[in-house]
């Protein structure tokens, strides 16, 4: 589990690196032109922790150790990111952390991901006051976490799991166009936050599909 | 030699992207190493001398490219320190929390946030990593009257009234106010303060490279805030005085001015509008205000509250009673604001 | 909605282009009813409180589009009045006769003149105006190290240096110096300081309504004036670390600057670049002369003498004795300055 | 006399009205472009002048009159337009009212023409330290004055005269293209000024085709 949550990190900087100016430019029309920037430094800090963690302790469980690092990026993501993607994400990963540590050992990797999406969204709900149709990345987290909920209890394996929230946070994501914004930034624009895609729902659904490509 | 090749092409006085915010601050303490200190590693500027025994702590913060704020306003009578984030990006927790503790004087500490989701929850998280040690109060400005307070928005923005709060709660805040007295002080003058802007020009957020929103030659965009976000319309270039009347009128409406109120008139430029064109969008100002019979008794014009080079100013009305003005006219020694000492 | 129509056509915030000066001048009357006070009929800025009897007075003025140049510099320690031209041409020479008799308290009047063919024989004819009535003294600046001083120009161009020139001169004046010291003070000034500057953009003169000059988007004007004319030669546009050292290295080498001198370094905006960009600025200013060993004693940062909305900066420095320490010290009250009260 | 004066300034007023644009463009290009707001808002002064000025003193001659208003002319020209061009040509005005007025009476046109011209440039000369060849006004009035005095040596009238004079103003003012500017604001520019018309020369080049018209 440890070593898929390093790749899928690994790979998520990377694809966050390359998709930057995107979410820069989503982030453009209905923001303030940050959002790329900040996660790409959000993801650099990560692996550079990631770098620099000393080896697993060999007495700490595989899924011990998984939630350790997840709390490690939650930190990470909080103390480097800022706006109101930092707290957001940052506590999405701290939520995770949580959830992850909580199941009963051993998880199986299906039940690690379908917990720690539910207790993302609901987290970022929580801190962020906000829900889904409000144009934001819970409109991407929320149909992820339902969908891996639904693979799951039709038995899916790991795989399947990650492949059905990345296909809900894709279309959650594209779905965020014709909404009005009324969380964050976007709401200021009022109706014509209309027809813009939302930077956080696509970041979001990004990660997923990294996690998706990573667990397959 | 006449203009033929125009362009929006990012030219800035700058080495390096990632630099900017670190050598502006440099820059900031080497030319005013009487007023502030840096503390590099935190990317936050503090008053010269440390904290004052018993005296409330005042920190602010946000993201940077709205220079002089906050840098700009550290030293006596106003802040005692501010934290930069990167452009435009609410600096993080770790950094308000180093803040809090650099500046605590044993009588607590007031956070004056701006309100954007970003800074309301990096400095609520900040909040709760000094919680039980220091005593944080924290005020939210939230005075900008182009976005509707209603469940639709993220509420009103924090704009040009952050000014004025960071200055008038200091100076209640040197004079040996409480931390409950300096938050009511903090209180007031937001709830007594709105303001609205209009941008002429976009500007260029260095790491994005190009304009955040384009607008056509005879375009400007009313009611942006202070992010290079786009604002609430486009209207039609305009003399100044009709665009203060767009400025004004919703200010007035929403605080409810009438014949033989007070005011402190504030107009601030964007960042590219020279002084110039401020002094005239100040006469409109007076004009309109005047004609209503609203007194202007205290003012203050220039580029205060920024978003990088935009052209274009805001203005902030605030309505003054004895207790304001005192509180205004008290010393204050910062960077960018200084009388009295 | 990124950017895709660029443009550099006229936005300002002005009703119309007569009414720039009137209403900009009415402005900063507006503001400012306890510093200054405006004689519209003349286009005058005249310090609050009339002449001071027995006190050398201290005129300038020039172009507008200078702001806060000079009107935002009158007040007690600096100015005693200041004439608006229109925008980038001299003023005339009855404006510079009714200040001069405005300002008389007795003791003589200084004309502070920057070095423009205009400025020069406009004062000159003032001068003879007044003359036999009120005694006058005029000191040209000429500090702009871009422009050779040889019998090919119309000599050296007065730039930043006026600035402090009008603080220093102004606080010799407050303290009772006689219009000879006041004169020899500014004349030192003038002498022991030197500037240079480059541009980023070109400006819109409003009456013309197109920029001033052609600028490629990876090109800087260097060695420009105030006025918009164009520069000595282009470059391309570099970090700003190098740019500064274009600027100042021939001040340095022209006043011989060296290891252990003691300046006062001045970093100005041109209108439109913002704080967090001259901070920049004045932190490269400050690693250059930190390499060199020069002493930087005092400083001034900001958008002081401007051209326009221009973006871009100049250097200024002066090299600093105890007594133009203890003269940029003491206490000045303009709109634009203020420390000491 | 007097009337042809008068004429001269009405018909300069509007031509350097039409022409004001083109000589601020010129002055953008190797100065601070304001030439033409300037000149514009001299000669708008003057013609306010000649319209509120009370009828002729019959009492006083033609000559003195004409003297009288160039005077005028010259103060207004130095109380409006500020800027260089502003003492210079309000000095040329004082100038040449003042040479004139020392004509022996009754002068003819061609006489006070020539004296006028000849008067201009020395003042302009005197007041701004510069000759010709450094690229200024001076490089179309003094060819202008000595065309003017050859003219009248060879015993042409008034007309003739004004046409020497308005050739030679051209000729001087294309004339300044190639060279540097040593004089002025232009002088800034080094060899940049090259192969730009002075506008203070074009302006001048432009008062005497006005004169050469009106007097035809
Ligand atoms: N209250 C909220 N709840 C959930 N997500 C939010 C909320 N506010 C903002 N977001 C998300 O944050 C994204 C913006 O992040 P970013 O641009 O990094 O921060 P900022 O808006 O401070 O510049 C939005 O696109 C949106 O998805
Ligand atoms: N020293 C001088 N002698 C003669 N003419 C001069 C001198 N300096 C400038 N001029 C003339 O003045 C013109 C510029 O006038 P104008 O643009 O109105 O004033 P300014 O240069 O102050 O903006 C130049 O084109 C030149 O012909
Ligand atoms: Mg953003
Ligand atoms: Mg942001
Ligand atoms: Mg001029
Ligand atoms: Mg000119």
């Amino acid at each position: 589990m440890l070593e898929i949550l390093d790749t899928w990190l690994r790979t998520a900087a990377e694809r966050i690196h390359a998709e930057a100016p995107h979410l820069t430019e989503l982030d453009q029309a209905i923001g303030d032109g940050d959002h790329g920037t900040n996660m790409d430094r959000g993801f650099r800090a990560i692996v550079a922790t990631l770098d620099g963690r000393p080896a697993p302790d060999p007495t700490v469980t595989d899924q011990a150790a998984t939630a350790e690092l997840l709390r490690l990026v939650g930190r990470t993501l909080i103390s480097t990111v800022g706006g109101a993607s930092g707290p957001l994400y940052g506590t999405a990963f701290l939520r995770a952390s949580a959830a992850v540590a909580g199941l009963a050992e051993p998880a199986t990797g299906a039940a690690a991901i379908g917990a720690a999406l539910e207790a993302a969204a609901t987290g970022v709900g929580a801190l962020g006051k906000s829900t889904t149709g409000e144009k934001t990345m819970l409109d991407a987290l929320v149909p992820a976490a339902t969908a891996a909920r639904s693979a799951i209890d039709s038995g899916a394996n790991a795989a399947t799991v990650a492949g059905a929230a990345r296909d809900a946070a894709q279309a959650g994501a594209e779905a965020t166009i014709p909404l009005v914004a009324t969380k964050g930034r976007a709401s200021y624009l009022g109706e014509r936050s209309i027809g813009h895609q939302d930077p956080g729902a696509t970041s979001a659904a990004l990660l997923l599909a990294a996690l998706a490509d990573v667990v397959a | 030699m006449a203009a033929t090749a125009p362009s929006h092409a990012m030219k800035k006085l700058i080495n390096a992207v990632d630099d900017i915010v670190p050598e502006s601050l440099a820059g900031l303490g080497a030319a005013h190493p009487d007023v502030v200190r840096i503390d590099a590693a935190n990317a936050v500027v503090l008053r010269a001398g440390g904290p004052k025994a018993g005296k409330v702590g005042l920190i602010s913060g946000g993201g940077s490219g709205h220079e002089p704020l906050h840098g700009g306003f550290v030293g006596l009578g106003m802040l005692d320190a501010a934290c930069a984030g990167n452009v435009f990006t609410s600096p993080v927790p770790d950094q308000m929390e180093a803040a809090t503790r650099a500046v605590d004087g044993g009588a607590g500490v007031l956070h004056i946030v701006k309100n954007y989701t970003g800074d309301v929850l990096n400095f609520q998280m900040a909040a709760e990593l000094v919680g039980g040690e220091i005593e944080v109060a924290s005020v939210v400005t939230n005075d900008d009257v182009a976005v509707q307070d209603s469940l639709y928005t993220a509420g009103r923005r924090g704009v040009g009234v952050t000014v004025l709060v960071e200055k008038i709660a200091g100076a209640a805040a040197e004079a040996g106010a409480s931390l409950a007295a300096v938050a009511a002080t903090a209180v007031k003058v937001n709830g007594q303060g709105r303001s609205m802007g209009l941008a002429l020009t976009s500007c260029i957020v260095p790491a994005a490279g190009t304009p955040t929103f384009a607008l056509g030659d005879d375009e400007v965009e009313v009611g942006i805030g202070i992010h290079g976000e786009p604002g609430r319309r486009r209207e039609k270039l305009a003399p100044v005085d009709d665009m203060a009347e767009w400025l004004v009128s919703p200010i007035v409406s929403d605080l409810g001015l009438t014949r033989g109120d007070r005011v402190l008139a504030f107009v601030n430029g964007m960042g590219g509008t020279p002084l110039i064109e401020l002094y005239i969008a100040f006469n409109s100002v007076a004009k309109i205000l005047g004609g209503q019979g609203i007194a202007i008794e205290r003012s203050l014009v220039g580029n205060y509250i920024t978003s990088l080079e935009m052209a274009g100013f805001s203005v902030t009305l605030l309505r003054l009673d004895d207790d304001l003005v005192r509180l205004w006219d008290a010393p204050v020694h910062t960077p960018a604001l200084r009388w009295g000492v």
